[in-house]
């Protein structure tokens, strides 16, 4: 009997107006590995992470979590993953405490240790519109040090952050799967991660030419 | 520019009364005197109007209220202008005072239309038999109560107080190029409300016992808005040159004493 | 559950507060567009008397047509709503959470301010009574009923006129018995009537808008 | 120059038509709200027909108050505006551009309508052609107006009362013109000094307003 | 005589309500030069983008173009210069054609150009709202292939974009200053160009932790 892995995608495949994205893809994650997406611009990376997230729907193929298809165990996979997509979910409005306390589970202290984890502490109060750029994506990077979900689907979180940050987070994933975690993520760039696993998203020979 | 300011002592004082310290060792010392004034003219005013002045004939003694209200109409839109020049002489000459001026002229002007607003209806009931008619005064009056709350509301919006000087003295001034116009459409509009009685080029048509003292209490209030505007305008000073030298001197003397 | 309809609801109630800067300012909002209505119309308060109650209503339907697009709207776009939509908690409560938020920031200033509009649109006394309860009932009918049309558009990026398209027809019930409840009162008539079928209405729409809405949401987000 | 106007003139057409998805939907909105209004405020004809003018005015302002804000919000959003502050060319140019854009999609298509909003509110025939003209200037100084307003809250994001609060006493003198000169119209007597009055209200507001505006987003939008 | 450089900036400072943002930056950018700004994320590297722009007025010191403070020639300065922003200024309802018809100084002929230059023929008449992040940062990128401007300011110009896409952009940057152009940019990714200058942005020591 083959091993049992945390999250196994067969034969997924997607269509919008009856046209496939990308060719069908398999993979598998297990606990403590870091799965990274690769493919050119509009190869269908984001497309694949949010069908993992159930935002999407297949229209075809399984993503089976634990052994059976999310369909069936719904609830407990939700619970489990965390994700984080292009756009960041940070309302320019409220403060980044704010932001991020009523996405929190632990209490105020959490809030603070979070942000101070992405190097934000002084900023608590600080609206975001009056944040930078990497700023603004560290307070969406700062759900990361607040959450116990198992499983991590990151899109592209190294935009616009510099490269102490980079290798900050490279840290914080290192650590979730050190803990039994598992993440996939798609990015650009190259990351210094020891056994960095790498699964390609080709784009349909339906798509259009790039 | 140096020689202009040699050649014509008016240019001189011109800037000297832009200048935020000046303006405020000066004002300090007028501001005994002025309270001094605007206490004694209003005091007086007020228990001449409310306890000496004759009953109206037909209001009874409810038209007392006239002397807060017609004091209070006239300076709340005398303060407009008062601010909207302000606004103006600091978007072309560029002058920070000026802006200041304006800054604590709008919270004034905006009081004092509330006061002509609520003393208006409050006589309103006893006269026309309800709080609130759309009569055009009255309805110019509140109109001019937004716009100074506009001003108001747009000055401390800004987080940038340079932006939020310049962008509130546009608004004055559009504002002013509107108050004639408002006037006359709502003039035009509807009127119930009484014309104008005190009027430079004749005689008032109110009895001069009545009169006397609602003259003693506009005074007062001209002189009690100088006070209030140069009071929250040295406010202002403080606040915004807080970093200045002679402000930090000023602190050292205060502590000291 | 019930945590995700309090927590929407702070969220959207703290935004709307930032966004507008003050927490009156639905409150003046009214109020002034009121001051321009016996401008427009007419100032003599007998005739502004009787359609005092239709006017108060039509700002209220205008209100809420004119803002119930943006419940969703703003978390389609900043990826907030797909953060809500894999919570694994039910969509309903959430949803139930901003529409209340909603109507805190469109209906219930109304409902407060409108003795206050009666007065200057000059009300007859046995008016004010009805019209507040029939504000309060009628506008949370409103916002719930616009809540299930704002997630059927919201992935569209055309709202406007298809949101209104689709909830005006449900509006027109609401509308006819909120000003049929004050003008009955005006006239010396009992207005428990009216005020019993909106309050009906509004029982209706609170169990079943929200999983409408959630719904819809669910359908039509996914692309 | 003038190129820079036809150019944001056609640009924010076209992301109106883009958004709306359909060129006609601002005229179906009017004509859906005013079928609305018999409904709640009354249906008998002759109690209509006096408060028509001025109900069609106060929709005209309501609809310009609630979307002027978006004149310049969007572009500020995201990063044209900016781009458009740092072009070398005259910056009221593309401002009146893209005011005249926002007249086309609420001023404009309410005075098209508004014959017809006039048949379904009864409004008595000497009235329809004041009605259209007075619209029409209307309408624009409403936009115009609007605009500078929207250039001064353009950067705070609590846009919306502010704005409301800062041009509504600027559109008083507006309605009080555009509704007398339904109103006399109506009434038997000569409309063509309200209209007048109008007339040279629109074209100092096309002569200062974009200059307002310009100067008021160079102002504001530093930060 | 020292040279006269394209652009220079003496002692330049900047400051939002009283806190100064960062040290003062001096530097000088001649034709033919890539200037990258360097600095960890909140430094203001930005805020410097944005003043060189005049979008922001400094507080003190000075830009100077081709040899005269750009207070004092405005016009041809604004003329010449072209800006990308992390704000793209690309209109999500629009198609990538009409997003870049309406920028263009040329005909349409050229839109497709430069769509085909940033590898999106094909994709002229889709909503950007459809497109992946990537490709919507390339509809902005489009520009720089249709503009005559000698000064391109490039605010983190490569977010979202895959590595074949990086590379395009650097042969087009060393395009623009071999033609006798001048570039200045921010990134935090490592660039593979020859003699790229480099200049960094030090947050002042008002500014709070980070
Ligand atoms: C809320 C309601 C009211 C408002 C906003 C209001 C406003 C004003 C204003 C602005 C003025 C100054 C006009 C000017 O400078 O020429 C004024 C003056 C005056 N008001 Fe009122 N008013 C109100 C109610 C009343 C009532 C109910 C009465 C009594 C019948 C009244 C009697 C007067 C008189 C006698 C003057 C002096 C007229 C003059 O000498 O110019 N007002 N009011
Ligand atoms: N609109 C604003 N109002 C107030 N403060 C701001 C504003 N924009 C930026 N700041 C602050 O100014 C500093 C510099 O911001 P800036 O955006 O220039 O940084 P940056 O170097 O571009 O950073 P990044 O690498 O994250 O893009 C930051 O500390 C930020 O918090
Ligand atoms: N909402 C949508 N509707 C229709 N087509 C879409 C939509 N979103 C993306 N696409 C198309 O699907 C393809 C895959 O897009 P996706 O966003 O998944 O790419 P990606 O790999 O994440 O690219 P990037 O590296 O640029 O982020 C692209 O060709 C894109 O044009
Ligand atoms: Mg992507
Ligand atoms: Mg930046």
């Amino acid at each position: 009997m083959p091993k049992l892995s945390l999250l196994t995608v067969e034969q997924l495949c997607f269509e919008r107006d009856d046209r496939h994205t990308f060719e069908p893809i398999d993979f598998a994650v297990d606990r403590g590995e870091i799965m990274q997406v690769e493919g050119p611009n509009g190869s269908g990376k984001t497309t694949l992470l949010r069908l993992l997230t159930t935002a999407l729907q297949p229209s075809s193929g399984a993503i089976i979590y634990a052994g059976q298809p999310i369909t069936l165990c719904r609830y407990e996979y939700l619970s489990d993953i965390l994700y984080l997509g292009h756009q960041s979910a940070v309302k320019m409005n409220l403060t980044a405490a704010e932001n991020l306390r009523w996405m929190a589970t632990g209490g105020i202290d959490s809030t603070r240790d979070a942000l101070s984890a992405v190097q934000l502490s002084g900023y608590d109060d600080v609206p975001c519109y009056n944040l930078s750029a990497g700023q603004q994506r560290r307070v969406a990077l700062a759900r990361l040090f607040m959450t116990n979900a198992k499983l991590w689907f990151l899109d592209e979180p190294f935009t616009a952050i510099d490269k102490q940050g980079v290798s900050l987070l490279e840290n914080c994933l290192r650590e979730h799967v050190k803990r039994g975690g598992a993440v996939v993520l798609s990015t650009h760039q190259d990351l210094a991660i020891d056994g960095l696993r790498k699964t390609s998203c080709v784009p349909h020979a339906d798509q259009g030419a790039l | 520019m140096n020689w202009l300011s040699n050649l014509s002592p008016s240019w001189q004082w011109f800037h000297r009364l832009g200048s935020p310290r000046w303006f405020y060792q000066t004002t300090g010392r007028w501001l005994p005197w002025l309270s001094l004034l605007a206490f004694t003219l209003l005091s007086a005013g007020l228990v001449w109007g409310l306890a000496f002045a004759p009953q109206d004939a037909k209001q009874g003694n409810s038209f007392r209220i006239i002397y807060l209200h017609v004091p209070a109409s006239f300076l709340a839109l005398a303060g407009y202008y008062i601010m909207a020049i302000a606004g103006a002489v600091g978007l072309i000459w560029k002058m920070k005072l000026s802006y200041m001026l304006m800054k604590s002229a709008a919270p004034i002007g905006a009081a004092l239309t509330f006061l002509a607003l609520f003393t208006g209806a409050v006589w309103g009931k006893p006269t026309w038999g309800t709080y609130w008619v759309w009569d055009a005064r009255v309805t110019s009056m509140l109109i001019l109560l937004f716009l100074y709350l506009g001003v108001l509301a747009l000055q401390y919006a800004f987080h940038s107080n340079d932006a939020g000087n310049k962008a509130s003295a546009i608004l004055a001034l559009v504002g002013t190029v509107n108050i004639p116009i408002i006037y006359k459409s709502v003039d035009w509009w509807y009127t119930l409300h009484q014309p104008a009685t005190i009027k430079f080029t004749s005689a008032p048509s109110m009895h001069p016992d009545m009169f006397q003292p609602l003259l003693v209490m506009i005074l007062g209030f001209y002189c009690f808005y100088t006070v209030a505007l140069f009071l929250f305008t040295r406010a202002e000073i403080l606040c915004r040159e807080r970093k200045s030298v002679w402000v930090k001197e000023l602190a050292m003397a205060r502590e000291q004493s | 559950m019930a945590s995700g309809f309090s927590a929407y609801l702070r969220r959207d109630l703290l935004l709307a507060y930032r966004r507008r800067g003050d927490a009156a300012s639905p409150l003046i909002f009214f109020i002034m567009v009121s001051t321009l209505i016996p401008l427009g119309i007419t100032p003599e308060s007998a005739r502004l008397a009787e359609i005092a109650p239709g006017i108060i209503w039509v700002m209220a339907l205008l209100a809420t047509l004119l803002s119930i697009d943006a419940i969703f709207a703003n978390d389609y776009q900043d990826g907030s709503l797909e953060q809500l939509l894999i919570s694994p908690h039910l969509l309903a409560m959430p949803v139930l959470g901003k529409t209340a938020a909603h109507w805190m920031v469109t209906g219930l200033p109304l409902t407060l301010a409108s003795p206050l509009l009666g007065v200057m649109l000059s009300l007859p006394a046995q008016g004010y009574v009805p019209m507040v309860a029939s504000l309060a009932l009628g506008t949370g009918c409103l916002s719930l009923i616009g809540s299930v049309g704002a997630a059927l558009t919201v992935s569209l990026r055309k709202g406007g006129l298809l949101l209104s398209l689709l909830v005006m027809p449900l509006y027109m019930p609401v509308i006819i018995f909120g000003s049929a409840t004050v003008q009955s009162a005006i006239d010396g008539f009992a207005w428990s009537g009216p005020l019993a079928i909106l309050g009906a209405m509004l029982a209706a729409s609170i169990a079943l808008c929200p999983l409408a809405a959630a719904g819809a949401l669910r359908i039509t987000s996914v692309n």
